[in-house]
């Protein structure tokens, strides 16, 4: 079953959100060699219609949750690029005021709670998230997001469980891009086939190839119609695959080179514009320049942002606000 | 009324004053909490507000930070200390992190509690005191109720806090009988308290140990000393003003504390107290500590592994009369 | 398909097994009663068939992990009763000298290996055992029994995934005895039909009427050859009932007497016996005397056994022997 | 050579004297080990001996102590301390107690080796000191590795201990460069070290911060002042007679420790020292320790939650001339 053909608006859409991705991290990569950016950095060039086909499916008032590999989640949600930029560079200015970095992306405003590099965290809170809301009344969905590798973890499995049993709207969003580090799918899964995880919780489950991302869309789309209406959640896998390095320090010595080429092929930003002939070379060349007229200015922002005082070193240990 | 009763009312009591705390765990519904503690309120309240989870500590400790996250103020019972094991990827690594990782966007106003501490021939895996160790986690304030008092007033001033909380009820007090007024006492979770006043040593505790040192006053006072008892009550943050006034009026301390002696809170405690007060004081702080051994089973060694009153009224004798040489006496300022 | 029928010997073993575990626990009652016997006591009673069953396909050099509640694993795996006696009463003649208690029975020569009170834990370890002995070449089983509330725990999914993955020779006995504690399977598990859990990982399984020792023999049986022959992890789902409270604190508030009296009348000591005919009055009668003798030595070994010296308290945190 | 070579080398060597000896963990083969320390061992030694695990802490550790019971001897790595936190159950409620709950019968020769320490812009969880609160645990032996001597030669004598190991690998200390002799040097796992004698004031630490003492000392040393420098090398037992035997010379302590100040391994230390060498000492004893804070991702904001060398040169400077009053100086025997 095909996904159904975009309007031309928004394919353009999905495509500037597909390389706004795209070209934010081809410059995180050149400001992590001027060191202005540090610690671990892990791309998502690749798999950018997971994220950008699975924000358009979301509400406003929905909660995302993400992990270490997140600028693509962030910046489709709706975090501005110069919030995540100077996050990046550790400016009070990020979106999480310097104290996170690239693994620890938030914005509370949107409901983006982070951000998590305990592979398998984020899900109990995901799971709790879902819960609070339908305690609240609210008809909103949480979107989980994870690597193929966090199936392993007993926290996948706890949190998929609960949700199940007590049919929370959580739409647990699998990013298989068949390695975690360097280890491959089948040397950390006895059952590769994941939609068998789901299926011994009694959860609806699929397939979605994800390097397309107008099928990501309609995949999610459907499922969180179904999720929001209370039939509990669903789990979707997202087939996809990372170009780059896990991190900035791996040397791949367990892939092939060859395998990385045949991904290539499945570039999701060229797969869309193959798919869809309206967009043309213009738009094209429209895009990259909107996108990098962004960018320069959100490198600009986050080069020119301030350092928090060392002397506030110990704030946000606790929360500073008063709660209702 | 019992110490379990005066955690049940305080429970209850939250439940009916905000209808965004519920309570989380295995069991607390149909059985009744593995201690009884929650008994009857999965009928007072239902199913929504009370859930029994399946055996998942990392997924509902987990989905009770997300909870918070979300608006709720939820109550999760992990039903031993030794399990929180199994959660403290959730606790140490989200909990007691979110809040400063996010800049401080997010506010995790969550209560986790749990049984701690031995005494009851439960064996190695059922009997320890983590407390102490759960205070060395920045982010989290611990909670260490020793008197139906703080049972019944504790919980609801921890859920107020925009940060977690985590409460350790020791498993030997629920049985503890005791009086409550009609209108339940108003407690703070700063402040430690000085359950006892005297002026020739304080003996400092916490939780389950508490009546120890209160048995081992009443014996000194027997042998014409007289001990202070402080209860820290919080462990974390420790009240330091409280820590100093007490010593600097006994020159004197002894820590009582039913952790494990190396690394254990009164480590810390000893620290801060030699750090702060070192020429108040007229000899040595003592620990009084558990044995480190995991606890066993057999009544005897079991004893022998805990803090007793005896090894309290010992180390008290000690640093009271002990050998103390003249010149250090005279060292004091 | 039905157990092949036992001979009349072996029928007389097995029953003579069952009814030891159910005396050997009905002692234990009293001496609760009596305050000889302290800590939590978890009774095996209208279980004994799993265990005892169990067993029989186990060769010497096998490996056992068990839970808390494993007076009858260790009675049928051939520890001897005084043994278990004795550490009930905290003696130094116990099979853990004392230190362990009801929940943390070990023999370290007859590869029984405790005793795990917390939920799930036992099982990584069992994986390890099983991944030693096909390091070492040798052709054992491990076989780790846990209740089926262990089934919603994170350790209990990296433990099946693991060893399916790693094909190692592990026979999970899952003893489903639809509750833990007070919490009844279906309000624990999404998915309540338990071997799907072990399909996920691509594991075979089975489910067994664990009332029915024969079954239970058979099934074991078969799988642990197959296990043995390398043929990678079994899960089996033995269903059976405890008959009494959780533990002696339990006032049973969740669940119906008329349910605890239908499942009594599986009774697999009475199931047996019918079963087999040619178990007569006389054998009966004389297991039981047999029994009685043996528990009335047990109790009195126990009774007059020593207290460990109080200076020794801080032995055995580290092991005091060499190895090679 | 750098540290990252020599624990290559120790795996090497361990792995080739006994072939009950495997490697396990994340991404310990074919990506080389997610800080390099393994590369070219599963080539070497092939995929039954260094086995990549699938994520799931909790099974291979839990894997480990079971394949230690069953007569091999387990290296497990796992790749940062904060991950640790999911092995927990089965590193506290399992390894550390199953020789004691067996009555002695069980033996876990097991190695646990992790990365610990913060310095790279890793933030909250990635960057924690945990070690000193694993060192709380008895029936745990705790080894923090500063020197390239150690990092080759601790493993071995671990392998050997019939009970679990924790070797914690500070990350910072990877690419630090050195030289070891030909013949591997045999370093034991029972005594903490001098790396620096001094009469005036002693530095005691481990791990990463062991660098920052040194570098302190040859500081201090230029403002006149002698500072020893004790390398605690094992964090589980801790060293006492080496503790005592550098503070008694020396009369003023500082610990240094990159745990989180309260309830760090730092106080324990702090509380040992007062109990055991009050009389001798001549000033508090002071700690340089991390602020209370989950590290920090901003480069400005995590140096300064570190100890750094200036913290400690100012503390062993107060120690030494800080406002010492004379009654008790005189106090001193
Ligand atoms: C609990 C835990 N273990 C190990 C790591 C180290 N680590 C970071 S990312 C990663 C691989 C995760 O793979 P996957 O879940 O497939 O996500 P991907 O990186 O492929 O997006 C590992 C092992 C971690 N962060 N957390
Ligand atoms: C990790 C952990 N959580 C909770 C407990 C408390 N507890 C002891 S037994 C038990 C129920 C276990 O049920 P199941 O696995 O079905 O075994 P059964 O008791 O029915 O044999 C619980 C919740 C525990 N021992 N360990
Ligand atoms: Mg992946
Ligand atoms: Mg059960």
């Amino acid at each position: 079953m095909s996904a159904p053909a975009p309007t031309a608006e928004h394919a353009r859409d999905l495509l500037r959100e597909m390389v706004r991705i795209r070209r934010f991290e081809e410059r995180c990569v050149e400001l992590y060699s001027a060191s202005k950016i540090r610690g671990f950095l892990h791309l998502y060039i690749g798999e950018e219609a997971v994220a950008v086909g699975a924000m358009q499916a979301l509400a406003p008032g929905d909660a995302v949750v993400a992990t270490y590999r997140e600028h693509g989640h962030a910046l489709a949600r709706g975090v501005p690029s110069d919030c995540v930029m100077a996050e990046m560079f550790g400016r009070v200015e990020g979106c999480s005021g310097g104290r996170g970095g690239s693994m620890h992306l938030f914005h509370a405003p949107l409901r983006f709670y982070g951000g998590n590099a305990i592979v398998g965290g984020g899900l109990p809170p995901a799971v709790g998230l879902a819960l609070a809301d339908r305690m609240r009344g609210a008809d909103t969905v949480t979107a989980c997001f994870f690597g193929e590798g966090a199936v392993a973890e007993g926290e996948f499995h706890e949190s998929m469980n609960l949700a199940a049993l007590w049919r929370l709207p959580v739409l647990f969003l699998c990013e298989n891009n068949l390695y975690a580090m360097g280890t491959a799918l089948e040397r950390s899964e006895s059952e590769t086939q994941l939609t068998l995880k789901a299926a011994s919780y009694e959860m609806p489950a699929w397939s979605v190839d994800g390097m397309d991302v107008l099928a990501v869309e309609d995949a999610v789309r459907r499922a969180a119609v179904s999720v929001r209406a209370g039939g509990g959640p669903s789990f979707l896998e997202l087939r996809t695959y990372r170009f780059r390095a896990h991190s900035m320090y791996d040397p791949e010595l367990y892939r092939a080179k060859e395998e990385v080429e045949r991904w290539k092929q499945e570039d999701p930003i060229e797969r869309l514009v193959a798919a869809v002939g309206d967009l043309s070379a213009d738009d094209l060349d429209a895009v990259e320049s909107e996108v990098a007229a962004e960018l320069d200015a959100a490198v600009a922002a986050a080069e020119a942002g301030s350092l928090e005082p060392a002397s506030d070193l110990t704030r946000h240990v606790t929360y500073e606000g008063a709660l209702a | 009324m019992t110490y379990r009763d005066a955690m049940r009312e305080a429970l209850r009591d939250a439940l009916r004053r905000d209808e965004r705390v519920f309570l989380m765990g295995e069991d607390v519904g149909r059985y009744g909490g593995c201690f009884g503690v929650s008994k009857g309120l999965l009928d007072e309240f239902g199913p929504e507000r009370v859930r029994d989870t399946p055996l998942s500590e990392s997924a509902f400790v987990g989905a009770g930070i997300g909870a918070a996250m979300g608006g709720m103020r939820p109550v999760v019972e992990i039903m031993t200390v030794n399990f929180s094991l199994l959660a403290l990827d959730q606790i140490v690594n989200n909990a007691a992190t979110l809040t400063h990782m996010s800049g401080g966007q997010l506010a995790i106003p969550l209560v986790i509690r749990m049984t701690t501490g031995a005494g009851r021939q439960l064996a190695a895996q059922h009997s320890h005191s983590l407390e102490g160790w759960y205070a060395h986690i920045p982010g989290l304030r611990i909670l260490t109720p020793a008197t139906l008092e703080d049972a019944r007033g504790m919980l609801w001033p921890a859920l107020c806090d925009p940060n977690p909380v985590l409460i350790f009820e020791h498993g030997a007090l629920y049985n503890m009988e005791g009086e409550l007024p009609e209108e339940p006492p108003e407690v703070d979770i700063e402040s430690a308290m000085v359950r006892r006043p005297g002026d020739d040593v304080s003996l400092i505790t916490y939780g389950g140990t508490l009546w120890k040192a209160l048995a081992a006053a009443d014996e000194l006072a027997g042998e014409g000393i007289s001990a202070e008892v402080l209860d820290l009550r919080v462990l974390r943050p420790l009240d330091d003003a409280a820590l100093e006034a007490s010593v600097t009026k006994t020159h004197r301390a002894v820590i009582v504390d039913e952790g494990w002696r190396s690394g254990s809170l009164s480590a810390e405690v000893a620290a801060r107290l030699t750090e702060r007060c070192f020429y108040d004081l007229d000899a040595p702080v003592e620990r009084v500590c558990s044995e480190e051994v995991p606890v066993p089973y057999a009544k005897h060694l079991e004893e022998e592994a805990l803090p007793q009153v005896d090894d309290i009224v010992t180390a008290a004798m000690r640093t009271v009369r002990g050998q103390v040489p003249q010149a250090a006496e005279a060292g004091r300022v």
